[in-house]
């Protein structure tokens, strides 16, 4: 089983990245779980969501603790938020950031052989789909980390949840997955 | 202490539900009554106000004569009748045995 | 044939609804059922449910339009929670009682005070002796099959009940999941169209709901209790059928490793399925651990629970409710009382969880297996312990 | 001679509304209900909340409806009757409703189950444009459950909690405007009736029952028992609560009112006043001030009827 923590803000999509890895495992025939953090926070408040993948049918409900998958929509969050906390060992953290590697090492307490994955996601999305969104962004990259699924395994979900402006949203995937630079984590 | 006049609980249609409509008509209300309308048909206008306003209708009308009268089975003898026949062709009477 | 699609489990509870073709909707928004009246709002919108949806001002209304529709004949649901169960529940109780089919879904939260969206099971619990049949699920796919269990059970000549599936707020409303989908055409003659046996009708005059006085309460009361109690054999039946056609088998005691458990422990409705890891963990080291998923709560199966429970050691019963100065969860006060007077009860420990929300993990299901082992080797009963409290 | 004199024989023979009922002696629910029905006809199914007429008229195992009739709880007399409304709406169009005319649904509370604990339903049901008539059976307080006051209590009135006393006149607030209520919803149909008037009552209720969406009418009923009342003048003090303008009749058609009984010159409001013990501890200036009261809201109602709203 792969388990997925989402970390955004209200309003930036993080539950609908959730939901979008959950749909398109569940159409290739896997079982799949996606749910948010059931707060009572508004737009702008971060937000937690998780997604679980397997092969066999989940049990468990609970929130995730102890991601394989930390994915973070925005950049902003890494000042307070202990986004990787409970990462596992071998672990893989994929980062919205337009900074290098070691200056976003610098900031996190990562475990052993975990990597880093970064992509400019709100530039990427700022290009492509005209809004800071990075929700569809930051599917490419995690893909290209997780190697989970292929970015067409996304299109049809994609294409159901955006209906007009899903074409954007993944060339915007598409090129996340391209630009996305991953890097081993603490030495 | 048994009822044996009410049904037992398997006798109970579902939901307590009432099949017969109006079966209150089998009630007797006469048995309230400690005065009764009693209505002169001489004086009787025919004209029925005491039947439309009478609240447990009790007034019913000779086919033959046309005049009103009282039904006993009914009537609870609040005097409205009485009270508004336009002729005063009613007037209460105490019940007696 | 069936179909396999990712949804959220509200949105597999509203599909199962529109399924049953239902004539009458009647609800009133409260979270975290909101996803379940939006969705069948959209299907009547667009024209895929043929229905009328009664957008009532209170739940209290919601209930009493409910009752009116189905004495009428119509097919009628009804999704609430919490407060809103509350406020209705004047008339869930008169419902019961006047033998109408009426299904509702209720996505089990908390009650106030202090005010909480998050789930738990005080809500259902407050309603208890409503008279309702009450299944408990624990997954979108056993959310879906349910409904059309529930309009089935609660319609049969021979029940005409009130039905309640209680999913819990969020770990289950909200969730994503796959779920294999009932088609209309696949439902078959599983759910014959309803045939009301009473109904308001001029062609027919019928008095219903009238006043009951003292020399005829109690007979009504018996009725009420002996035809709750007989339709577990047509909940059985009905399962059966269900099993039969769709492959799934559900049961009113549903068990994991149970036969050779020493400890068992006794869950109900979403957090079942974590439980349910827990056992699958503590298996694997070699614990004697089962589980047992209560799926109906009404009527209650307490001949089930003493064939299935009685050769363990410890039962460890999980509740998400508590009955203030009274015997702690109301789920274990009723297995104890299940077990009272018989000769070979195992030990039974009761263990409070999940209040509003809070997350249970597959260790708070470990320490609660290891903490009743503990609990049985003290000479006094304990009372109830509360899991995750900071104390 | 009276007009009502002729109203009698142009009134339906046919009682929906059977005989037998508890009702007390010369209870005026008995009248109006007899006459609401004969207007409704048989093809009507009643929504009744509880109270008095509810359980006067449906001792288990007996019942006075020759219609459907279904009770479900004190406040829901609306909410039920948007259910059943739904339910044949949705039956019919899908062909599995036994009736394929147009049915009536009247919904039928108190006073009480109206202005107070129903109002909230009753709300609701008006501003969703259910097609159905609600009939609040005004006798001013809570008689089902001996005399307590309700928010459509006229002032200065005794009842069991609103007591006089040496620091109480009795009913300290001024009778709620349920019709005024109902119409500012925007309803089609909005009217006042009493049983004094039963050819006016009927004809009302045949509008209310013919107009599509929701028509609400407020029957003023006197009661003998709780108004402290001789049982014999429930219809005369009826009558004399128009004469006095203590309650005006009148009906609201798309807005519009109509008053539709207007006495030459009002009576004094003592003369509806002094058959009541209710009002028996009132003093002369009370009196004066609730007649002062009662003139000039009639007044405001012949205004708007005059200025067309």
């Amino acid at each position: 089983m792969i388990e997925i923590r989402f970390h955004g803000r209200g309003g930036q999509g993080a539950v609908t990245s959730a939901e979008m890895m959950a749909l398109a495992a569940i159409a290739k025939g896997k079982y799949a779980q996606a749910m948010p953090a059931f707060g009572a926070e508004r737009r702008g408040a971060p937000v937690l969501a998780f997604t679980r993948i397997d092969d066999e049918f989940i049990d468990v409900r609970q929130e995730i603790l102890e991601p394989d998958v930390v994915a973070v929509l925005d950049p902003t969050l890494l000042a307070g938020i202990p986004v990787a906390a409970g990462l596992k060992p071998g672990g893989v953290i994929i980062i919205n950031t337009h900074k290098n590697p070691s200056e976003i090492k610098k900031q996190l307490d990562l475990p052993t052989d975990a990597r880093i994955a970064i992509v400019d996601a709100t530039a990427i999305a700022r290009e492509t789909i005209g809004r800071p969104i990075t929700n569809t962004t930051m599917l490419g990259a995690l893909l290209k980390a997780t190697g989970v699924m292929k970015p067409n395994d996304l299109v049809e979900p994609l294409k159901k949840r955006f209906g007009k402006i899903a074409p954007r949203n993944i060339d915007a995937m598409n090129r996340a997955y391209k630009e996305t630079k991953i890097t081993k984590g603490a030495s | 202490m048994a009822q044996s006049d009410k049904p037992r609980w398997q006798e109970l249609e579902i939901g307590c539900i009432v099949t017969d409509p109006g079966s209150t008509r089998y009630y007797k209300t006469g048995d309230w009554a400690s005065m009764v309308p009693v209505t002169d048909p001489e004086r009787c206008a025919r004209c029925g106000l005491c039947w439309v306003f009478c609240p447990d209708m009790a007034r019913i009308r000779d086919q033959r004569t046309g005049a009103f009268d009282v039904n006993e089975f009914y009537c609870k003898g609040c005097g409205i009748c009485a009270r508004e026949c336009p002729t005063n062709a009613i007037t209460m009477q105490e019940v007696t045995d | 044939m069936t179909r396999r699609v990712g949804m959220e489990v509200s949105f597999a509870l509203s599909e199962a609804v529109k399924n049953c073709n239902v004539d009458v909707i009647s609800a009133y928004p409260i979270t975290p059922q909101t996803h379940i009246v939006e969705e069948l709002s959209q299907m009547v919108a667009d024209g895929d449910l043929d229905a009328e949806f009664i957008m009532v001002e209170s739940e209290h209304s919601a209930m009493a339009a409910c009752c009116g529709a189905s004495a009428a004949g119509a097919r009628t649901f009804t999704s609430t929670a919490s407060q809103g169960l509350q406020l209705m529940s004047e008339i869930v109780f008169i419902a019961s009682n006047m033998r109408l089919p009426i299904v509702m879904a209720v996505a089990n939260r908390s009650l106030s005070a202090p005010l909480s969206i998050w789930g738990d099971h005080s809500d259902v619990m407050a309603n208890r002796d409503s008279g309702w049949i009450m299944f408990f699920v624990e997954s979108g796919q056993s959310v879906h099959d349910h409904v059309y269990i529930a309009y089935r059970v609660a319609e049969d000549s021979r029940v005409l009940l009130p039905t309640m599936v209680n999913l819990d707020g969020f770990q289950l409303t909200h969730v994503i999941e796959p779920v294999e989908l009932i088609e209309k055409a696949d439902l078959g003659d599983f759910l014959p169209p309803y045939d009301p046996q009473i109904q308001l009708n001029p062609l027919k005059p019928v008095t219903m709901g009238p006043a009951g006085t003292p020399a005829m309460f109690t007979e009504a009361k018996k009725a009420q209790e002996v035809v709750t109690w007989n339709s577990r054999a047509i909940i059985d039946e009905v399962w059966e059928d269900f099993g039969k056609r769709f492959g799934r088998h559900y049961k009113a005691v549903e068990t994991f490793h149970t036969d050779d458990a020493e400890t068992i422990i006794v869950s109900m409705g979403g957090l079942s399925g974590t439980a349910r890891a827990a056992v699958d963990k503590m298996r694997k080291e070699g614990k004697k651990v089962g589980l047992v998923r209560i799926r109906l709560f009404r009527p209650f199966p307490a001949e089930d629970l003493r064939r299935i429970l009685s050769p363990a050691k410890v039962i460890a019963v999980c509740d998400r409710a508590i009955s203030y100065g009274g015997p702690g969860g109301p789920l274990c006060s009723e297995i104890k009382s299940a077990f009272f007077g018989y000769s070979g009860a195992p030990y039974i420990a009761n263990f409070i969880i999940g209040l509003a929300g809070r997350n249970v993990w597959v260790t708070d299901f470990e320490h609660i297996a290891d903490r009743a082992q503990q609990l049985v080797l003290q000479e006094e009963p304990a009372p109830y312990e509360i899991i995750g409290l900071r104390e | 001679m009276d007009i009502n004199v002729y109203a009698a024989r142009m009134l339906p023979q046919a009682e929906y509304f059977a005989p037998g009922h508890r009702a007390c002696l010369g209870c005026g629910h008995g009248i109006s209900l007899r006459l609401i029905m004969k207007a409704m006809g048989p093809r009507t199914i009643v929504s009744n909340a509880t109270g008095c007429v509810e359980i006067t008229s449906s001792t288990y195992p007996q019942t006075s409806w020759r219609v459907p009739w279904i009770h479900v709880a004190f406040e829901t007399a609306a909410s039920v009757a948007s259910g059943i409304e739904a339910a044949i709406k949705a039956l019919q169009r899908k062909g599995r409703y036994p009736e394929k005319e147009r049915v009536t649904i009247l919904a039928v509370a108190g006073d009480g189950g109206t202005a107070d604990i129903g109002m909230q339903g009753l709300s609701g049901a008006l501003e969703r444009g259910h097609d159905f008539v609600y009939v609040c059976m005004d006798n001013e307080a809570y008689m089902n459950t001996g005399i307590q006051r309700s928010s459509s209590t006229p002032y200065g009135a005794w009842s069991t909690t609103s007591p006089f006393g040496a620091k109480s006149i009795g009913q300290k607030t001024w009778k709620k405007n349920m019709p005024a209520i109902c119409a500012a919803h925007g309803i089609p149909y909005v009217a006042t009736v009493t049983p004094a008037y039963p050819f006016d009552m009927v004809d009302k209720l045949r509008k209310a029952k013919e107009v599509e969406g929701p028509a609400y009418v407020h029957v003023f009923s006197p009661c003998p028992t709780g108004w402290r009342l001789d049982p014999s003048m429930t219809v005369q003090i009826a009558r004399l609560a128009v004469q006095t303008g203590a309650f005006p009749l009148y009906e609201i058609v798309d807005g519009k009112i109509r008053v539709t009984e207007k006495p030459k010159k009002l009576l004094p409001l003592i003369e509806y006043m002094r058959p009541q013990r209710r009002y028996a501890h009132l003093t002369e200036e009370d009196v004066k001030k609730i007649q002062k009261r009662v003139r000039s809201e009639y007044r405001k109602l012949l205004k708007r009827e005059k200025e067309g709203y």
